[in-house]
């Protein structure tokens, strides 16, 4: 291959081969796209909407009545889509899920919001009730906080349950000394991130004063 | 602008692209035997991330929006070939300039500092002056670590290191003990 | 893979078992650094690491070293560069969806096989020059290599940092987990502590052929 | 007549009174009251973690070190400072495992004594830190306990998590930074408040410091320029209310002291030249200060002398002396 | 503006002075025999002018200057030339030397001269009875005289700078010159400054002799410029360069001379030499050795015959006590050890130091802890530290280009510092007799 002598190559020819190579390989890619992406955003839909199921505790899937509505939210205001859409902007809160208990009853709205934590942005999902101002339950989707200490707000379960039926806004305590049923611990060693958590949780409802809308939207709907 | 500076020191010491993402391993391990080549080597470095920073805003916006299965091959494709268009220019209308950083820069591109440049800045979804702030940390990151790693390992060079630590060996564990001492960073600014 | 038969002119054994050890792409060349320190932290991300490279590698070198006579010399890298970074998106899409936690513990890191240069080095010293047999042979061996410097990395960074074994408990409940190690420092030190290793018992080894050559 | 046997050395004949040994065990020494104080503060457990932490740095040095390398003192040094360090609760296994990463990863395998560009205790310190961010960060609160009981769960076994202890506390700066509570200054100067071993009676170290400073065994340029960086920076960010510390709790709080007058002034990771140390020294305060205030962590003396030591040899390169006879070019002859 | 008077760094070694700084100079019996090398001063070793066998008188050339910087050697005893060949040297080897055997019975009255009368002479008259007497820088470095009293015409020189410092410890014979003969220094400050042409002249000394100072200060004749300054006491005070950044608060430049800033500087002891030369008319023969440290039984300083064997000078001092291990010829910090004590007295000797074990450096090295001591040491504000590393890895070349090895003097205040006794003076010598290798087959 190596020859000292190689022959000149025209440089159309060049470019004919990258291009040839490019095309090949871009039509390669469109196969393998049509392939994958269904189920790479099937997944990414049920990853959702596990998680949605979770901080409502309610389960549609298991046909007992129970059901879930996604309302898409905007300036002008909230909307009930036809259809549940597993889509969200977690940054600016672009859709709520309301679900319905098996009775028919409102449960609650489930609200993805993320900010910055600790180490990076921390991005989670938490059920929340505006007639009673109360958050349901709190899950962390994704946090890249320090192993061992910070990613006990994701792996501590006892801390992750001190959201269940907290009163919103949450106010942050020392750890051990939760009195009051608006309080959530911090967690020793990992006060920030844990604050973090909290802080993400009041600020989307306090965005674009989310929680009075939702409570407003609920009564205008009423139920 | 707060977003900005923080995005900015982010990048630069709170997760410094070599001592916390392990991107530009090769310049680091490679290119950190002398101070004065670390500075060349780091200011090349910032070139050719802030362009980076701009071709995959670019493209970003107005090619891959259709097209995402691209990302990889638009990104390594576009910045290389402009890398090398700069560095003819450069080498055309400034040989001084060349003779300090031009011959790094065909090493920089296929450096993972710059592709995985391109790929957080798109997975994290950062605007175009973001974009900018991250590159430019992440280029002052890539040339703090390799001029603190150069002028240790300048005086390493007449220390007594024992033959197995010798080399890469004892370049890794001045790596791991920076990377210790850059934890030190740790929340750097998300609690204020 | 196995009946891709070598050429006859030259033993296949030693093509097939040097990127495995004698020449291994990270503990001994420091190609693929980035990969093998980023994304080592547990014993399974770095086996899916390994194996995304090697299907890359594989797939690279074969397809490389089929069409060389296709390829001018001009522009052989940025094909060699178009081809990976094919290969690349078809790991990284598949992970997705096929594997969507695991492809979210590699994270970008699937991305950058594209610029591990141990891939393009295999790809220019090797494959371009190579039989479509020999190659795939040597894509193997090195991609075995690599997949091997990467678990030894994550059995160390995860039995200590998380005091399990691709997830099972090693230590017992009780154990204390060093949580550096599956952090960035842990990385470097342990590639640093596994080097000073390799290179104490292959200087004792030459220590110990000297003395017995030396007494004979 | 008969001779005595005589020897040939090179000039100069006369060797200067210090010695690197001596040098080495006078810090030793200076540092006995301030284990001693550590130890009435802290009960026995004190005395247990800087044993164990020195042990962890002796035996090491000694199989792995050069030849005799033990005699210097240096390694006694490292594990000593390392225990001060740390929280008296720790298990006695993460302090020995600590003086062994101190030794073995901070010292040996640059070449031993002098040749290491971090300084060894901080090193085993940050590595402890980061790998039992939980145990390095919990303060056994010694209130109402008698003196003899242990601080901790010192002796969890080796590898295993220590039983949680039910009485802790915060250090100072903890509790500013994530409580908003301030202690009082008085309390910080004399006494008894949770935090490592060595933090606390900072006037203890300050003579110590003093002593070793008068043999000219420190560079009393380091600590000098530390707490007053610190000084002016702090009361700055105080007087513009960007924090709540005032410069005397910035000053007298955390690890500062023991690292300002014993971390900071280690000869072999701090610059060589006078110009050199006062930038080192304003670099570590300055780095103190940001990371107490803006950082996510309580305390970052630790990390600001380790980035300052990663700095030093850039620092001595870029403060050479000026050689005799080129300084004033031009007004000369 | 003049700053205390002193120089930056540099170091205090004890001067342990007190064993002879108070003894007058007693004249030494004339030994068995001398033994006067061809090499006693900086330049071309003395072109030979006696044979084997010739009888010569006290005060005869015995060789001739060989060159412009070269000097006369003269026997310093009357006797017979008994050999002619290698012998001994005090700088360790073994070199051309003259041996005679003195002769027991003689008077030692040298031939009778003329004396010259240094008020008639012009500048180069004087120049040329300095340069036939055979006088050498008395400080050590034994570099001829009368190449310092011709200066380049183009030079302006505006003050004389007398070199009384005596910064060595242990060494007192400038110390006593002056006590003792502080006449004849002004008289060889007088000479000196007429043949410079300089109207100024500062004697610098270190405030440790006060006897010295009253001394120099109390005879000191009206009509002579002449002003004396006490120093501070400090190693290495007595280097040229140091001593006139104390009086003059002037900086020679890297790599040039005290010319360069209007200076010339000479020891006290050449001076009195000189003046010796007009006063007697003859050459320089003999000189004040000090002989002293805790290894010899009898401290004292002597005026020796050149030539003089080691052993005899010893001896003439009662002998090595038990404790002693080190003879150093020079002063404890920059001199050389020998271990032949047949080695002789040389011109430029200015005094023997018998060290004890438990005073030299003969311990333990260990590695250099980056103390910074030695920065602060340095006179001429090399990084000793930076120039030792790069030493011990052999790293010459980079030592002279980027961290001015050449102007280290080799005045040992790194070495004496240093916690880890490294030996960094020596290790610079060796780098630079290597660069010297190197630089001269190119």
């Amino acid at each position: 291959m190596n020859a000292p002598a190689r022959p000149e190559v025209a440089p159309w020819k060049l470019a004919m081969t990258l291009a040839v190579a490019g095309a090949l390989a871009g039509l390669l890619l469109v196969f393998v796209d049509q392939v994958t992406r269904p189920k790479i955003e099937a997944h990414r839909r049920a990853t959702l909407k596990d998680a949605v199921k979770e901080v409502l505790a309610i389960d549609p899937d298991a046909g007992d009545g129970s059901r879930i509505v996604s309302v898409r939210v905007d300036d002008a205001g909230l909307e009930l889509e036809p259809e549940a859409q597993y889509e969200v902007d977690a940054s600016t809160i672009d859709r709520v899920f309301l679900g319905y208990d098996a009775s028919g009853a409102v449960r609650g709205f489930a609200i993805v919001h993320q900010q910055m934590g600790f180490q990076d942005v921390i991005r989670l999902i938490f059920g929340y009730d505006p007639r009673t101002e109360t958050v349901l339950a709190m899950r962390v989707l994704e946090s890249r906080e320090t192993p061992g200490l910070g990613d006990k707000i994701e792996k501590d379960a006892a801390w992750v349950a001190m959201f269940d039926d907290v009163k919103a806004p949450i106010v942050a305590v020392k750890s051990g000394e939760r009195s009051a049923p608006d309080e959530v611990d911090t967690i020793t060693g990992a006060t920030i991130s844990a604050k973090g958590v909290i802080d993400i949780v009041n600020a989307a409802l306090a965005r674009q004063e989310l929680a009075k809308r939702l409570a407003q939207w609920l009564q205008e709907a009423g139920q | 602008m707060a977003e900005l500076l923080w995005i900015l020191l982010s990048a630069m010491v709170v997760n410094n692209f070599t001592l916390y993402y392990f991107l530009g391993l090769c310049p680091f391990m490679g290119v950190s035997g002398r101070v004065g080549t670390a500075i060349r080597m780091g200011a090349a470095n910032i070139f050719v991330l802030v362009i980076t920073s701009t071709c995959a805003w670019f493209l970003n916006t107005f090619v891959l929006e259709h097209a995402p299965y691209l990302r990889v091959i638009s990104f390594i494709v576009v910045i290389a070939s402009l890398v090398q268009i700069v560095e003819m220019a450069v080498k055309k209308l400034s040989p001084v300039l060349f003779r300090q950083l031009g011959i790094f820069l065909p090493l920089i591109t296929t450096n993972c500092a710059i592709l995985g440049l391109a790929i957080f800045q798109t997975n994290r979804g950062y605007g175009f002056l973001e974009g900018l702030a991250f590159a430019i940390g992440a280029g002052l990151g890539l040339t703090l670590a390799l001029i603190l790693m150069a002028s240790i390992r300048e005086d390493a060079e007449t220390a007594d290191v024992p033959g197995i630590a010798k080399g890469t060996a004892m370049v890794l564990i001045v790596a791991g003990s920076l990377s210790l001492a850059f934890m030190g960073f740790a929340g750097l600014l998300s609690s204020a | 893979m196995n009946d891709a038969t070598p050429a006859p002119a030259a033993p296949a054994a030693p093509v097939f078992l040097r990127g495995i050890w004698r020449e291994n792409p990270v503990l001994i060349h420091m190609l693929g650094l980035c990969p093998a320190l980023a994304v080592t932290n547990t014993v399974a991300n770095s086996l899916a690491m390994g194996i995304a490279t090697f299907f890359v590698l594989c797939g690279s070198s074969f397809l490389v070293s089929l069409l060389k006579r296709f390829i001018p010399h001009e522009i052989r890298i940025s094909t060699y560069i178009l081809i990976i970074a094919t290969f690349v998106t078809v790991a990284d899409m598949s992970l997705a969806a096929f594997t969507p936690g695991l492809h979210k513990a590699l994270g970008a890191y699937i991305a950058l096989i594209v610029v591990n240069c141990m891939i393009l080095g295999r790809q220019e010293a090797f494959a371009s020059k190579q039989s479509v047999g020999r190659s795939m042979l040597d894509a193997v061996g090195t991609g075995f290599g690599f997949i091997i410097a990467l678990v030894m990395m994550g059995a160390v960074r995860e039995v200590l940092g998380s005091g399990t074994f691709l997830g099972f408990s090693v230590f017992g409940d009780n154990f204390e987990p060093w949580v550096v190690m599956v952090l960035p420092p842990g990385g470097f030190l342990t590639l640093g502590f596994w080097l000073l290793g390799l290179s104490w018992w292959t200087e004792r080894k030459k220590q110990r052929a000297a003395a017995e050559g030396g007494a004979s | 007549m008969s001779r005595p046997p005589l020897v040939v050395t090179a000039s100069p004949h006369l060797a200067g009174p210090d010695s690197t040994p001596r040098i080495m065990w006078n810090v030793v020494g200076s540092l006995v009251p301030v284990v001693a104080i550590a130890t009435y503060y802290f009960g026995p457990s004190a005395l247990l973690v800087v044993t164990a932490a020195t042990l962890g740095a002796v035996i090491p040095e000694h199989f792995f070190g050069k030849r005799g390398s033990l005699g210097d003192g240096s390694a006694a040094i490292t594990g000593i400072l390392l225990g001060l360090t740390l929280p008296a609760g720790i298990p006695l296994w993460m302090a020995f495992l600590g003086g062994a990463f101190s030794i073995a990863f901070g010292k040996i395998v640059f070449g031993g004594l002098g040749q290491n560009p971090f300084n060894p205790a901080l090193l085993g310190r940050a590595f402890l830190q980061a790998a039992f961010p939980v145990a390095l960060t919990t303060w056994p609160a010694r209130e109402g306990a008698s003196w003899w009981s242990l601080a901790g769960d010192n002796f969890a076994l080796p590898l295993m998590r220590a039983a949680p202890d039910a009485a802790t506390g915060a250090t100072p700066l903890g509790l500013l930074k994530f409580e908003g509570t301030k202690t009082d200054v008085g309390e910080l100067y004399l006494g008894s408040i949770p935090g490592s071993t060595g933090e606390t009676a900072a006037i203890v170290i300050l003579l110590c410091g003093a002593y070793l400073a008068w043999r000219r065994y420190l560079n009393w340029r380091v600590p000098v320029g530390i707490f007053a960086t610190v000084a002016v920076f702090s009361g700055l960010l105080y007087v513009t209310d960007v924090s709540d510390a005032d410069p005397l709790f910035m000053l007298g709080s955390g690890g500062l002291v023991i690292g300002a007058v014993y971390m900071a002034t280690d000869m072999v990771t701090s610059p060589v030249t006078h110009k050199g140390a006062w930038i080192f020294a304003i670099g570590i305060g300055f780095l103190v200060v940001v990371i107490r205030v803006w950082g996510g962590l309580a305390e970052g003396v630790q990390y600001a002398i380790l980035l300052m030591n990663a700095l030093v040899p850039f620092i001595n390169r870029a403060t050479q002396p000026k050689v005799f006879g080129t300084r004033r070019e031009g007004t000369a002859a | 503006m003049r700053n205390a008077l002193r120089f930056r760094h540099g170091v205090h070694p004890p001067d342990s002075k007190t064993l002879t700084e108070s003894l007058r100079t007693k004249r030494m019996p004339f030994p068995d025999e001398v033994v006067l090398p061809l090499s006693q001063h900086a330049g071309n070793p003395a072109k030979l002018l006696v044979q084997v066998g010739d009888h010569i008188e006290r005060g005869d050339m015995i060789a001739a200057a060989d060159g412009f910087i070269s000097a006369p050697i003269h026997a310093s005893a009357s006797g017979v030339v008994e050999e002619i060949g290698l012998w001994p040297h005090p700088n360790g080897g073994y070199q051309d030397a003259v041996r005679i055997r003195v002769d027991p019975y003689s008077a030692q009255v040298p031939r009778a001269r003329l004396l010259p009368e240094w008020e008639g002479l012009s500048p180069k008259e004087l120049v040329d009875v300095v340069r036939d007497a055979g006088v050498v820088g008395l400080g050590g470095a034994a570099f001829p005289t009368y190449v310092k009293l011709m200066p380049r015409e183009d030079t302006d020189i505006e003050v004389l700078v007398v070199n009384g410092c005596e910064c060595e410890p242990y060494l007192t014979t400038d110390h006593r010159t002056m006590a003792d003969f502080p006449e004849r220094v002004h008289l060889g400050i007088r000479i000196m400054m007429k043949c410079l042409g300089v109207p100024r002249a500062l004697i610098g000394i270190e405030k440790n002799k006060p006897d010295a100072i009253e001394a120099i200060r109390k005879t000191c004749p009206d009509d002579l410029d002449v002003e004396v300054l006490p120093l501070t006491v400090k190693y290495p005070q007595g280097a040229e360069k140091m001593l006139i950044k104390a009086l003059l608060d002037r900086e020679v430049p890297s790599g040039g001379l005290p010319l360069d800033v209007g200076v010339v500087v000479q020891n006290v002891a050449s001076i009195a030499t000189i003046a010796e030369a007009f006063e007697t008319g003859l050459p320089l023969i003999e000189r004040i050795v000090t002989v002293t440290g805790e290894g010899v039984a009898k401290p004292a300083n002597l005026i020796v015959p050149v030539g003089t064997k080691l052993i005899d000078l010893i001896n003439a001092c009662g002998g090595l006590t038990k404790k002693a291990r080190e003879v150093v010829l020079g002063g404890p910090m920059m001199g050389t050890a020998v271990s032949n004590l047949d080695a002789p007295v040389l011109k430029g000797t200015t005094g023997v130091v018998v060290l004890t074990a438990r005073q030299i450096r003969a311990q333990r090295q260990y590695p250099c802890i980056r103390c910074g001591h030695c920065l602060d040491a340095c006179p001429v504000f090399l990084n000793p530290q930076k120039l030792g590393n790069l030493a011990m890895a052999g790293r010459h070349q980079e030592m002279q280009d980027e961290h001015h090895l050449r102007d280290c003097m080799l005045c040992g205040c790194c070495s004496y510092v240093c916690p880890s006794n490294i030996p960094l003076s020596q290790l610079f010598g060796a780098s630079r007799a290597a660069l010297k290798r190197t630089a001269a087959p190119a």
